[in-house]
């Protein structure tokens, strides 16, 4: 048990820190926000060949760097911090981990040289949104002759509009889920991109119409990947509250910093108590968020080696994503407050954080949505039907 | 205190019904619900013909003595008014500031000329206005104003150069009441002038402030020698600040109840909403809703106890809760609105930034505890104020 | 409409505030917390003598006062502004009100005379105590010849101890409920008075073994009293609301004056910025709690004059309750934390308020409770089967 | 960063565990979840002759370097101990002060003569220790400290006097380290000197101040002429302010540990009776649950982030948030306790005023927000010195 960065992985958050303050920069954020699919290609293109961040998570027999969540939740901060905006955790995060977990050799063999050289992919389940696990997916596959025919309609489906191949999960007559590798190409597959309230974070709804899948297209032999589904919904919820955890600290740092050099009624805002006392609530829930992350991705990197407890990844992330979604929220909302009338205006960057608060609070599961997941763990089921069942 | 209506009221509430049934139809009927918190910009101009022909039914500033053109109703009656207009669904007013700040401002405070001048046209919905109190450094606290006047020894007029910020309705407004500095090297209360400045001159520049929203519901005046004549000083070149004072007073006072009115229509789209998409079965949401009508009545019986201690827009003290109040009541729904939504709240429909009205309720609502005064600065207001601490001390 | 006292009722108000400054002083107030019932009862029966406040519910035609609910308030608040012990809720509104509205004329003549000279009465008819309506009645009444026969346990009885008779609330076989008259000494009643962590505001279990009740003794001529019950309950929560609307008073008027006069780092604490804020929100929700309280005692008035709309006594009494529930516990808390070292203190009163907070805040229901029963006028039931049964 | 256990921590985790099982037991077996916050002052014997039993199993200063008695056991390990003793339901700690404060201190500041004379006391669990910092006029102010310490000229002793308060332990304890003003006149942070004094002696009173649980957790000790040698002085005359320091960056550091399983063990009463009572079903109940297990799960996370920093008492600054943190988190708790009783939480058990563990928590957790700093001296001193702004001014 061990709570400190080891060097190597400090110098790559120190290394993220310096590439992401100029290649996501303000001017950088809001060309992106207007751009077709969210981000401009060519960015994501040369983080890919700068960085090499998206081998993080492929094995280094694929030629990945082979390395692990520890790392993916340190860079997460960093992305969180300047808001970018590119297919990072759709891809290079969920995508590769459900290959990773799932994927045949001959499926790494063709997927991962793809993503190695900047290829995106993202996975949709979601047929509604009020559930965020395998108990979400709608869509069917059904067997026609020697392949199947997948149908169904996925929501809010993060980074799709611009993405090479999709993970498309599916229901089997039999109620099995299973996971197929669709290119976003294929006869059957409309994506469509929607305006979002948060410009950084686009999303699509995917439709699939009697798409053809082969069996060398199904994750797991065509195994049930309902609990793969749940895990990567897991992993990913973990992903979203690293963001949030650099996010929240962006805010406070902005704040304060800002309170040291508004002056009003001839003194810095900052010298008033209640504004001190408002930054402090704040730094103790980004420290707070923190200390959930690390023990999120330490656990998420026990998944990613197949060593983790039964029920200790939805622990994980359902106490890190309650924790930092009310924390970013919270902390973002309270930095506008101290900005004052220039927090409203366009032109300043801490609105744009606390939109993305906002929109990765409710993606993945509200705080309320994973308290109740915690508090079945605790307590069992709330209700007496549910209790019986049991 | 009790809650009876009495006869004379239930005819009023027939009267306003039965009129506004009549005529928010036919051109006017695409009225109904907008320009509401968020929407202020859509239908200005239709709007404008709204007021002149609520106006033409003797329906605007009807809080008004009758010698001015009122009806002289009560604070009863004013409560019946705005509900019975919400109810119908009647638009976001255009000519409130005039109708509920500046009208009785000048009623309490102006000249009888000024009162000739400009009281017939808040009345006709002719003539409409905006308020020019925050400055860029000084936020909302007015004792720190920079805004220069100037008086002219021979034309008595006055020139007048600064910046106001956060001025609501400047782009479609003839009038902005600014608060300026005519003693040169004052501080703080001291050596304020109450100005009514027209916006149709050279020296004024309006420049809309873009927000989180995509739109500008704020905007920045620039003053650059703009002129008023000496006859369109409020009081005395120094007395702007009771004469501001008294106006913040009219603000935390009727002018509160058309509000509330837009926030009860704004809580049952949510409530409608939560029926229709499932949300009602969750505990939470259940929790907040009741909170969110819980606090919007008591907002309401805030206002008429407060009502109910005088009508000359000085309030007791319990008035210096209300923005604060209101304020956080609104923000508050405005996440409320979100979370009722879930996730689907982050689709915008259409191309380009178009939020739907509960979605700019959410951002727009941020502004709320911002202007006029953050709730910083009500905090402070309440504590030195209404119960007495000691003063914030100036650096 | 009218929000304004008239004078009558400014002057009774006042009349209040100086009697109960002598007559529950701290020192009467801790005397009552260890008295045998939780009160003393010279102390009642001076109250009775000098300010008559038991025959303000009591018709005139009784020899009562004749006043309404909005005199019951204020009075109340400034009970609750003084930690007041003795038994008026439980007697001098609640049973009494009882009696006004189902009584008979003889039940009345018999009854009244005897409130007025300083007897007490209660209602009784929790058998939970997770419901506080005509749901939670568990005592059942069976006839016996031309008696009845009367069983049950209940909770939570305020004021039951050193009470003179009781109405008990209890079941039919049919379902129905009833309500009536028996007297303290009766043959097969046990009152059992319990410490209380709140010393005042004394609770006791009673228990009712077979007590034969006559005719005579059933209110409401022995017809069905459940909205009668749900009545009484609402009117309770209301009486309490008032209660801690005083008690929030209180507790920010002690905790601003003594932060006036605590010096800390060379300054008055009334002067740190933080704790200002504290006191104005603080204001912001005794004042808004007035404001529920005072409708709710409108509306209090209308059902004693039988003209409330359906509902509107439930609505007024849920969010009175809840509102003024949350900020008495809010309010004497932070007056606590204002305090400091010395408000966690036995010799310091604020603690007191604290407490009875707490223990007004779970009685009746607490804020949760009452906005789910708003949450159903405005929402309809949560769960779909209850939709269903609809 | 990684979660993983070596294995050399699991052969000492069984130690532990079978350690306690075997030693829990008999006489001691009483002892077993008892003496945990406003359950402080029950066995108190008993539970002084179980820390000389853990003392003779060598399993009291654990983490101290072996060449003063302890163990030099790794912070891991640290956190292994304290692990196995809540689950085995150790009694609270009465040499925690001793251990996890006096002692790191002497050991960091303490002349050889000094840690010769003390750390034998508090290692073998025969002497036991309380702290005198605050004070009445104070608060827990440290800058503003007036107990006074004169050095007599030819002895070189000290004489105190003064008063301290909440002062947790003083009936039960033998010393009390106490910071007083060895510079008459001086002011602040400067001439404050940092004394170990006998608290059996004819100079010394100890007060319990009866507090709203009915008992008595914390006293007022008075300082009459009260003598303190001078090999008794920490540090020297004026490196008073130095030494408390390092004592409070103590306090922060492993000794919070050992805290936490007693708030685990609370949290899990509460859990049960919500398991028992019904309460589990009610939705608000559940989410506060699900708060109050991550709140305790962070704060161990928390704690070992800040541990993994260093081990010399010199935290990052991220563990200033630490007091703030838990006593928010503790008070939250004693709430959450009370509504899942519902409203038989009223009822007291026996006569007189006896509180269950689960009401004292209520009670009792009202002090955590106020005594050692109150939660707004906390947030002070985290925007001044973790966040730098602008130090508040005095007076």
């Amino acid at each position: 048990m061990d709570f400190k960065f080891t060097d190597e992985q400090t110098m790559v958050f120190e290394t993220a820190a310096a590439f992401l303050a100029e290649a996501s920069d303000s001017a950088a954020v809001r060309s992106a926000m207007v751009a077709a699919n969210g981000y401009q290609p060519g960015d994501w293109q040369r983080l890919c060949e700068e960085m090499y961040w998206q081998a993080i998570l492929i094995p280094e027999a694929h030629d990945g760097l082979g390395l692990g969540f520890v790392e993916i939740a340190g860079i997460l901060e960093k992305m969180g911090e300047r808001l970018y905006c590119g297919p990072f955790i759709a891809s290079a995060v969920v995508a590769t981990s459900a290959l990773a977990a799932a994927g045949s050799d001959q499926q790494q063999a063709s997927c991962f040289p793809r993503l190695l050289a900047g290829q995106t992919a993202a996975l949709a389940y979601l047929g509604r949104s009020d559930l965020w696990d395998s108990g979400a997916v709608t869509a069917t596959l059904v067997a026609d002759g020697d392949n199947w025919r997948l149908n169904g309609d996925y929501q809010l489906v993060a980074h799709a509009a611009g993405s090479d191949f999709l993970l498309l999960a599916a229901k089997r007559p039999n109620g099995e889920l299973a996971i197929a590798i669709v290119e976003t190409d294929s006869a059957g597959v409309t994506i469509t991109g929607h305006p979002t309230m948060d410009q950084t974070r686009p999303l699509a709804t995917v439709t699939a119409v009697d798409v053809t899948v082969t069996a060398g297209q199904l994750l797991n032999s065509g195994g049930c990947c309902a609990q793969l589904v749940d895990d990567l919904a897991d992993i990913g919820a973990i992903s979203l509250a690293a963001d949030q955890v650099g996010g929240s600290q962006q805010s406070l740092t902005a704040a304060v910093d800002y309170t040291q050099e508004r002056v009003q009624f001839g003194r810095t805002i900052a010298s008033f108590q209640a504004i001190k006392h408002k930054a402090a609530d704040m730094m103790l829930k980004v420290e707070a968020g923190r200390s959930a992350l690390y023990y999120a991705a330490c656990v998420a990197e026990l998944w990613r080696q197949s060593s983790a407890a039964p029920g200790q990844l939805a622990e994980a992330a359902a106490m890190a994503k309650s924790y930092c979604s009310d924390a970013y929220y919270f902390v973002s909302g309270t930095a506008v407050q101290l900005f004052g009338g220039v927090g409203i205006t366009a032109e300043y960057d801490i609105q744009l954080y606390f939109k993305r608060a906002k929109s990765t609070e409710s993606y993945l599961g509200s705080g309320n949505y994973h308290r109740e997941r915690l508090a079945e763990q605790l307590l069992g089921p709330a209700s007496p039907a549910d209790q019986e069942a049991l | 205190m009790n809650l009876a209506q009495n006869r004379a009221d239930e005819l009023f509430r027939s009267e306003v019904a039965s009129w506004l049934e009549q005529n928010l139809s036919g051109e006017f009927a695409q009225l109904r619900h907008r320009g509401g918190p968020g929407d202020e910009h859509s239908f200005v101009e239709e709007r404008k013909a709204w007021e002149q022909c609520m106006a033409a039914g003797g329906w605007t500033c009807i809080g008004w003595p009758e010698q001015h053109g009122g009806r002289g109703a009560s604070i009863e009656q004013q409560v019946i008014f705005n509900e019975e207009y919400a109810r119908a669904g009647g638009p976001g007013r255009i000519g409130h500031i005039g109708e509920t700040l500046m009208g009785p401002t000048l009623i309490a405070y102006g000249s009888a000329e000024q009162q000739a001048r400009y009281l017939p046209g808040i009345r006709e919905g002719r003539e409409f206005w905006c308020q020019g109190y925050s400055e860029p450094s000084a936020g909302s606290d007015l004792g720190n104003v920079k805004t220069r006047a100037e008086q002219a020894a021979e034309s008595g007029e006055w020139r007048i150069n600064g910046q106001k910020v956060w001025t609501s309705w400047a782009t479609e407004s003839n009038y902005c009441f600014v608060v300026a500095r005519t003693q040169p090297g004052s501080v703080g209360h001291k050596g304020l002038g109450f100005f009514m400045v027209a916006l149709d001159q050279p020296g004024v520049t309006v420049k809309p402030i873009e927000q989180l929203t995509g739109s500008s519901e704020f905007n920045e005046v620039f003053f650059d020698d703009a002129v008023c004549a000496d006859s369109d000083l409020v009081g005395g070149p120094e007395q702007g600040w009771q004469v501001a004072m008294a106006l913040l007073g009219f603000e935390r006072g009727v002018s509160t109840l058309g509000q509330q009115m837009l926030f009860q229509n704004e809580l049952d789209e949510v409530i409608a909403l939560a029926k229709s998409n499932g949300s009602y079965r969750d505990v939470t949401i259940r929790q907040r809703i009741a909170t969110a009508h819980t606090g919007l009545r008591i907002m309401r019986y805030n206002s008429m106890r407060m009502l109910a201690g005088g009508e000359d827009g000085s309030l007791s003290k319990e008035a210096m809760i209300y923005k604060l109040y209101w304020s956080s009541w609104h923000r508050n729904l405005g996440n409320l609105a979100m979370d009722v939504m879930g996730a689907q709240a982050q689709l915008l429909a259409g191309d380009g930034y178009q939020l739907s009205r509960l979605q700019g309720l959410f951002l727009y609502s941020r502004a709320d505890t911002i202007y006029g005064g953050t709730n910083q600065i009500q905090r402070n207001l309440i504590a030195e104020r209404a119960l007495g601490m000691p003063r914030e001390p100036r650096g």
